[in-house]
């Protein structure tokens, strides 16, 4: 029979996240048996270039599409145009905004992965000080909505000792990003932690810090990948960081996709979609699911993990 | 001293003693020699092995489709050709299409019906192209380097004013334009384009301004001897590029439905590319609007086809990498070097 | 030292005295050993031929006038005698090798050196490095440029030339003759065997020729051969002593300049009879007309200061000066090109505002300017592009209906000026140097002009071309035109004038009139002085006034 | 005997070997002074910006901006132009990186050495096609810089490589100190030294000036231009290559998109540096306070907690005021015909 082709489209090739999460959906599609993946995504992290990706996916007419957005907005009219032409669109990771898709499958909640940063920069500075944020762009979707959280997470009573001194942006640059936190470390002496929620910028974070002797006083925490971070955690400047399994992200998404594909899901309020060994996701009211906790690493695992993502 | 005239003076004008002809005489093979016949070409066996080797490539729904990808792009490289023609360049295109959505933003927050808002677009490029050209032409500076300092001001401006936020809920008739289609066929920017080219190519090869225009590229102190007013017509052509973009930046605020800052990021360097690779010199003077318009279906061709064979977008650019240096070089490896010297 | 070059610059009547030729010219008899010959040069570009079967020898210590009309190819010859072309076909031969010069580099080590007929100059570099870049010395570990030894022998260079530059200036602080003598100094410093002088006299005025002539005797008693190539018959006269003619890139002859008249040489290089140059009998206008253009006043801050004169029509109006006088600036403020300018231009007796040279255009002035490659032809468009650039408005808006009438025009005025060219939508850049020349007259014909300022309109323009070019002037003149003629030729300006304005240090030194006109007289006010013969002394343009 | 046409001669033997302006109105001091000045105001608003540390991470910092934008200078002189040096930079980073991951046992002055010679051969490559195709460095650079980058995508995978796959004394060299400076200043000072005697004192040097001032002539005169264009575009690929190291090591990761339009600050700093586009202008002390004045404004915004979104347009607005500034300075310097005021003419006259 016709095989099921499920298109990923990612923020930019070459990012190991992702790159993990390919790892997943084709675990999925062996698993399934009738799947072909295809796996593709723009040179640099811009909405034009996953537009012109879906453009030609919508071409080639693929069954469905699996996409982490640049941009929340600014896809969605060409993958309403996708759904009019028959394509199912689900978004992961990176959202679409309702309206765009059929469903969006969060790596975790946004709420715990804000929550989960601020935590962790608590326990590494003993819950009192300065902290400040080390973003990447100031378009980015997932990591904005993240920074919100974590503000909303600041609020809470038993943060109350912890200030957020200041945003800033590294644009997934490695030369601004360090620029960036040196200019933190400067112009802000008492800064105890930095939080990064983008890999680049807790690379270049933990880079500075190191570079301005700076380990032990000022600990670098936010999200990233083991297999990039291993390192840092062996300096010293990262004590913990958290990410979700992109293997299990990427599994799950392929897998509901082809539920939709195969009509055995609608997107609808509550509805429940069964994810092959992960289980079942279900959806609430904005059309969104999400997995699981984060899962910290630190010195005691992350050399393990390194080793897979 | 020499002696007086020793010819009779003849009564009409005298006939000269060297015969110009009005025209070389025709030889088939300078055909070749055109770069439009080589993009042309081009273009055919592009078409040709993408419908060769993908399924997908001649459905016309598709084609139709593909050209939502290049036709802002396109609108661009219009201006962006006579400019080059006349030895100056704008690298700041693509922010000004970042400041323009800004601004079709703004006044759509304000309730400026979509009409207002295509011309909000206009204005703001063109407000932009008479920042650069006045630069370039009132203090004598090379464009690409007063371009490289605007292109960051103008998306520096865009930041100012959005942050990390964007402007959505445009209204649903900017969608249509952005990535409708007349008569559900003809899809409406690459008409739009079409007609532009036309224009363009009207302007720059039939007009006395087109001939200025090559004059200006050629020689500009010449120029400007000869009574072009040189200056005026680089800061309108910045101004033009700048209205164009203007223009392109509605287009794509349509179709993308929403205004971020970093909206069409990086688009002046393909813009350029496309530019050369139509046969635009980049020493000014030499070039054709239909040389654009080829390499701009032969680059929007090649791209879509690379697209449905999920050929990763980096790989793209190694392509179009090596097409715009082997485009260059074999015609001139082909030459030999006997053309070397003076 | 030195002492036989004329002491007091213009007194002497054209051409200035050579320095005695006879004693030089025993270096140079038959029976020295030639030490360039040519034989069957070949040339062709993209299907021209610019040079079939040339060849001649010069010997050591002698001047060879290298002679023909614009497009002959001389130029061509000279580039590949300096390796910057390479020969198609044909062989030479250097002090008896054999040689082939793959690059400049190969001809200057071969001892063959040039001062070509475009500027060879780097406006930022001082003038001791003009001279000697790229064989600058070094000294010292790691090898670098030893500049006090550069610029000393750069000093060294011009004592001998007997000219004063400073050798730290930048070039583009230096004037056109300046320039001239910088390359002459790089020929020089190289010790060649040849040296070739393209028009070399083509920017200098008429002292100036002076001491290159004096040079050229330097050379010549050091043994150097020389190819002198020129389109002035006074000058060859007085500093070659043999010839060589091309035409049509066809060796023609060759033989001594003492065994062969003026008319003759005249002859082989046209290949018929020509008219000669200056013929114009004074106007018949008198002086009641109302002038076309009167000038009052204009001043610039740098360059020119409080120039007024007027211009009749059918009236040729002189401009004399040494070069860097301001003449040009005048008539570049006159035509619109320098905005910083003030005064008054009155036409017609209206007084009018010239902003930019499209209002000078459209109030009947034209100019041709001085420098053909940058200010004048545009080189890589079509000729009749060129010459309807300036009347675009007059053809019509969409000009592809109007290519007819283009060509028309074009024809019309390449036809008058005998232009030489295969077709119209040839590149001028494929034109000879004096071809080029006439595609920017015709340009500027095309506009038909009430007042035309022709900036030096005859440089490096050959012989039997000149003579249709001031014929054709005079003929407009005849029918009423206003011309400006600046020029550095003195007889040009003499002959062809009817009133003679000298500019000297951006100011107006003196007026004359055709029959008040001498050599000495123009000489000694280009120079700054009043010549006692003009002793009505009327000063800076009141004369001008009635 | 003197000729008496040098009355239009004003610029005579000043000291100094370039005669000219005198010092105030030349370029280079007013730039220096601009960024004293700047420094010194950034100081008012942010007292630590002048401490000894953050001075010293400046200059750390500039040391690859001023060793591309010297590089890039010599280009520029002979009318050229290196669009891919970023591109450069991040493939031989890459590729050296990739070498560090596989053979982490070499000792690093393999990996450096390594990241030049593919620097320098990507750059040749550019110098070929440039110098003796003669074709338009504009267009050849545009072309390689993406044909480069796509490499990086290729060789490398897409994958990252992070500090955990290189050696620890890859990562250390460009931070390491020698005599209080990190090796990164020292390499710079030596760049800077070395293309300082290049472009004043060697024959190379000069032929790249006069082939900017007119590239015709240059041939007129011998100047094997090819072979220049060659090399200079070869050296700026070394020096990228070199960067390229340096880059990677010192931010201890290297992917894809590093130094991602850094082409355009290099070139940025030239043009501060009062580097004429128009080639045969530009001296290295010009391109070197360009490149320190940027990465003073780099490093400073961050600093003076500015709004993240208002740098790109302040750094915009600097680059234009800068650039218009450095007109301004060029125009009013013409030729001059009338003896200028209160001097008398200069006639030198005749010697009898
Ligand atoms: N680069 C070139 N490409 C094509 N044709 C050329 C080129 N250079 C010269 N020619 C042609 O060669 C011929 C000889 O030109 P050349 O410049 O040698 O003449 P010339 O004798 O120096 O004339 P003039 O006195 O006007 O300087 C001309 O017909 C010219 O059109
Ligand atoms: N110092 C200089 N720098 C650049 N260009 C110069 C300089 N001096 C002279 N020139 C060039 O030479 C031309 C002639 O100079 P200028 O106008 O000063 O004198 P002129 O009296 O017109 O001399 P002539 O017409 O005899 O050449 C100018 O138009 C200019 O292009
Ligand atoms: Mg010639
Ligand atoms: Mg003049």
């Amino acid at each position: 029979a016709e095989k099921v082709r499920i298109a990923m489209v990612v923020k930019s090739l070459g990012n190991g996240f992702f790159d993990a999460a390919h790892e997943g959906a084709k675990e999925a599609a062996r698993e399934l048996g009738d799947v072909e993946v295809i796996y593709t995504g723009p040179t640099t992290p811009t909405a034009e270039g996953q537009i012109e990706i879906v453009n030609s996916l919508i071409s080639q007419k693929v069954d469905a599409i699996v996409i982490s957005a640049n941009d929340a907005n600014a896809l969605v009219p060409i993958t309403k145009r996708a759904m009019q032409r028959g394509v199912k669109v689900l978004s992961f990771d990176s959202g679409i905004a309702k309206g765009g898709r059929l469903m969006q499958l969060n790596p975790s909640n946004a709420e715990l992965i804000g929550l989960k940063q601020i935590q962790m920069a608590a326990e590494a500075i003993g819950g009192a000080g300065d902290v400040a944020i080390l973003s990447a762009t100031a378009q980015a979707t997932n990591q904005n909505i993240w920074i919100g959280e974590m503000k909303k997470a600041l609020a809470r009573p038993e943060f109350s000792r912890m200030k957020l001194v200041a945003t800033v942006y590294g644009d997934d640059q490695s030369d601004k990003s360090y620029r960036e936190a040196i200019g933190l470390l400067r112009s802000h002496p008492g800064l105890k932690a930095i939080i990064a929620p983008t890999t680049v910028g807790i690379n270049a974070a933990g880079k500075a810090v190191v570079d301005e002797k700076l380990v032990g006083k000022v600990y670098v925490t936010g999200l990233g990948l083991p297999s990039e971070m291993a390192g840092h955690v062996k300096s010293g400047a990262v004590k913990s960081f958290a990410i979700w399994n992109p293997i299990d992200l990427g599994y799950a998404a392929t897998y509901a996709a082809y539920q939709f594909v195969k009509g055995k899901a609608q997107g609808k309020e509550g509805e429940s979609i069964a994810v092959g060994r992960m289980g079942s996701i279900k959806l609430d009211a904005a059309g969104e699911a999400a997995l699981a906790p984060p899962f910290t690493y630190d010195a005691s695992n992350v050399d393990k993990f390194a080793k897979i993502f | 001293m020499s002696s007086m005239s020793s010819m009779n003076e003849p009564a009409s004008p005298p006939r000269s003693r060297y015969r110009i002809d009005e025209k070389a005489r025709f030889q088939p093979r300078d055909l070749l020699r055109h770069w439009e016949a080589l993009l042309a070409i081009l273009l055919v066996l592009v078409c040709a092995v993408n419908g060769l080797l993908l399924p997908h490539f001649f459905d016309p729904y598709n084609l139709a489709d593909s050209t939502f990808n290049f036709s802002e792009k396109a609108m661009i490289a219009l201006p962006m050709a006579l400019l080059i023609i006349c030895r100056e360049i704008d690298i700041s295109v693509s922010a000004i299409i970042a400041l323009a959505s800004v601004a079709m933003g703004l006044a759509n927050q304000a309730g400026v019906p979509p009409l207002g808002l295509l011309l909000v677009a206009i204005a703001t490029g063109t407000a932009c192209g008479l920042l650069n050209g006045a630069l370039v032409t009132r203090l004598g500076l090379p464009s690409i380097v007063v371009t490289i300092g605007s292109m960051s001001l103008f998306r520096g401006l865009a930041s100012v004013v959005l942050g990390d936020q964007a402007f959505t809920q445009y209204p649903e008739v900017l969608g249509d334009w952005g990535q409708g289609y007349f008569f559900d066929v003809l899809p409406r920017p690459f008409v739009v384009w079409l007609l532009a080219a036309v224009v363009f190519a009207v302007l720059l090869h039939v007009t006395r301004w087109g001939r200025r225009l090559y004059a200006i590229g050629n020689n500009p102190v010449a120029a400007r001897f000869s009574g072009v007013a040189v200056d005026r017509y680089r800061l309108a052509l910045f101004v033009l590029t700048g209205a164009m973009a203007g223009l392109a930046a509605f287009f794509l605020t349509g179709r993308i439905g929403s205004t971020r800052p970093n909206i069409a990021m990086g688009w002046e360097l393909e813009i350029i590319t496309v530019v050369i690779l139509g046969g635009v010199s980049i020493a000014g003077g030499t070039g054709s609007i239909g040389g654009v318009m080829l390499s701009v279906l032969v680059m929007g061709m090649l791209t879509y086809g690379l697209a449905l064979a999920n050929i990763p977008g980096i790989i793209m650019t190694i392509v179009v990498g090596a097409l715009l240096l082997a485009t260059i070089a074999i015609p001139r490896l082909l030459r030999g070097r006997q053309g070397a010297g003076r | 030292m030195s002492s036989h070059v004329m002491s007091i610059p213009g007194t002497a009547l054209h051409p200035p005295q050579a320095p005695a030729r006879s004693a030089m010219r025993a270096v140079a008899d038959d029976s020295t050993a030639p030490v360039l010959s040519l034989s069957g040069i070949g040339k062709r570009f993209q299907g021209v031929v610019a040079l079939q079967d040339v060849g001649f020898t010069v010997r050591p210590g002698e001047v060879m006038a290298l002679l023909g009309e614009n497009g002959a190819g001389k130029s061509t010859l000279v580039k590949i005698l300096t390796g910057i072309h390479q020969p198609d076909e044909g062989s030479i031969h250097l002090g008896g090798r054999e040689v082939r010069f793959a690059s400049a580099q190969d001809a200057m080590r071969g001892g063959i050196t040039a001062v070509h007929q475009e500027t060879v100059m780097f406006e930022e570099l001082s003038v001791a490095e003009n001279i000697w870049i790229g064989r600058q010395p070094l000294c010292g570990t790691p090898r670098r440029i030893d500049w006090r030894r550069m610029e000393d022998e750069a000093r060294a260079l011009f004592a001998r030339l007997e000219v004063d530059l400073p050798v730290r200036a930048r070039v583009k602080d230096l004037s056109v003759a300046q320039r001239h003598f910088v390359e002459i100094a790089r020929a020089l410093s190289q010790q060649a065997q040849v040296v070739i002088m393209d028009e070399p006299t083509a920017a200098l005025s008429h002292h100036e020729i002076g001491e290159l002539y004096r040079i050229i005797g330097q050379l010549r008693r050091a043994g150097t051969a020389v190819i002198f190539i020129s389109h002035k018959f006074d000058e060859i006269y007085a500093v070659a002593d043999r010839y060589t003619v091309l035409r049509d890139g066809r060796f023609i002859a060759s033989g001594e300049l003492a065994d062969i008249t003026e008319q003759q040489l005249v002859a082989l290089m046209v290949g018929r009879e020509v008219g000669q140059v200056f013929s114009r009998a004074a106007s018949n206008t008198e002086d009641q007309t109302a002038p076309v253009l009167e000038v009052k006043h204009l001043s610039h801050p740098s360059e020119f200061d409080d120039v007024s004169f007027a211009v009749r029509p059918g009236e040729i109006l002189g401009f004399y000066g040494l070069v860097g006088a301001g003449r040009s600036e005048v008539m570049h403020a006159l035509f619109g090109l320098s905005p910083e300018a003030q005064g008054a231009v009155w036409i017609d007796g209206r007084e009018v505002k010239l902003c930019s040279p499209a209002q000078a255009i459209a109030h009947g002035l034209a100019y041709v300017p001085e420098d053909r490659q940058r200010q004048g032809a545009l080189l890589s468009l079509p000729i009749f592009q060129n010459i309807t650039l300036p009347v675009l408005p007059g053809i019509g808006f969409f000009l592809r209906r109007h290519r007819r009438r283009e060509i028309d025009i074009a024809r019309r005025l390449c036809e008058q000026l005998e232009l030489k060219a295969s077709h119209f939508h040839q590149h001028v850049a494929q034109l000879s140097g004096g071809n080029q020349q006439k595609v920017v007259l015709a340009k500027w014909l095309a506009t038909q002009p009430r007042v035309l300022i022709l900036d030096e309109p005859t440089k490096g323009i050959d012989i039997g071309s000149k003579a249709a070019v001031h014929r054709f002037i005079g003929e407009l003149v005849a029918q009423g035109l206003a011309v400006i003629l600046v020029s550095s030729e003195l007889p040009e300006v003499m002959g062809m004038s009817d009133r003679i304005v000298v500019m000297h240090q951006g100011r107006v030194q003196q007026v004359f009139s055709r029959a008040e006109a001498s050599a000495e007289a123009l000489a000694a006010a280009a120079s700054g002085g009043l010549h006692a013969d003009a002793a009505t002394a009327t000063l800076a343009g009141e004369a001008t006034w009635h | 005997m003197a000729l008496n046409f040098l009355t239009s001669l004003r610029a005579s033997s000043a000291p100094g070997r370039e005669a000219g302006e005198p010092l105030w109105q030349r370029r280079e001091p007013l730039l220096a002074l601009l960024t004293v000045v700047l420094i010194l105001l950034v100081g008012v608003r942010a007292p630590v910006f002048l401490s000894a540390q953050s001075m010293d991470n400046l200059l750390t910092d500039s040391a690859i901006t001023i060793m591309l934008a010297l590089a890039q200078m010599l280009v520029i002189l002979t009318r050229g132009i290196d669009l891919s040096v970023a591109s450069n930079l991040a493939l031989s980073g890459m590729m050296s990186a990739l070498l560090a991951m596989h053979f982490p046992a070499l000792p690093v002055g393999v990996f450096i050495l390594m990241a030049v010679l593919i620097g320098l051969m990507l750059g040749l490559l550019n110098g070929w096609l440039i110098g003796y195709l003669e074709l338009p460095p504009i267009v050849v650079t545009l072309g390689s810089m993406s044909v480069y980058r796509g490499m990086v995508f290729v060789l490398s995978g897409g994958a990252w490589v992070s500090s955990r796959n290189m050696p620890a004394d890859f990562i250390a060299f460009p931070l390491a100190r020698l005599g209080g400076l990190t090796h990164l200043v020292w390499l710079g000072a030596l760049a800077v030294v070395a293309i300082w005697f290049l472009a004043r004192h060697t024959r190379f040097g000069r032929d790249l000036y006069a082939i900017g001032n007119d590239p015709a002539a240059a041939a007129y005169v011998g100047i094997a231009s090819r072979g220049r264009l060659l090399w200079t575009y070869g050296l700026s690929g070394a020096m990228a290559g070199l960067a390229g190291y340096l880059w990677v090591a010192r931010y201890a990761v290297a992917y894809t998109e590093i130094a991602y339009g850094f082409e355009l600050t290099v070139i940025a700093a030239c043009v501060i540096g009062g580097v004429s586009i128009a080639g045969g202008v530009g001296q290295v002390s010009g391109a070197v306070l360009g490149a320190l004045f940027l990465s003073v404004i780099n490093n400073a915004l961050p600093i003076m907690r500015i709004s993240p979104f208002w740098q790109s347009a302040l750094t915009g607005l600097v680059i234009l005021c800068a650039v218009v500034l450095n007109a301004r300075g060029k125009q009013g310097r013409r030729k001059q015909i009338l003896p200028l005021h209160g001097q008398k003419s200069v006639i030198t006259g005749s010697r009898a």
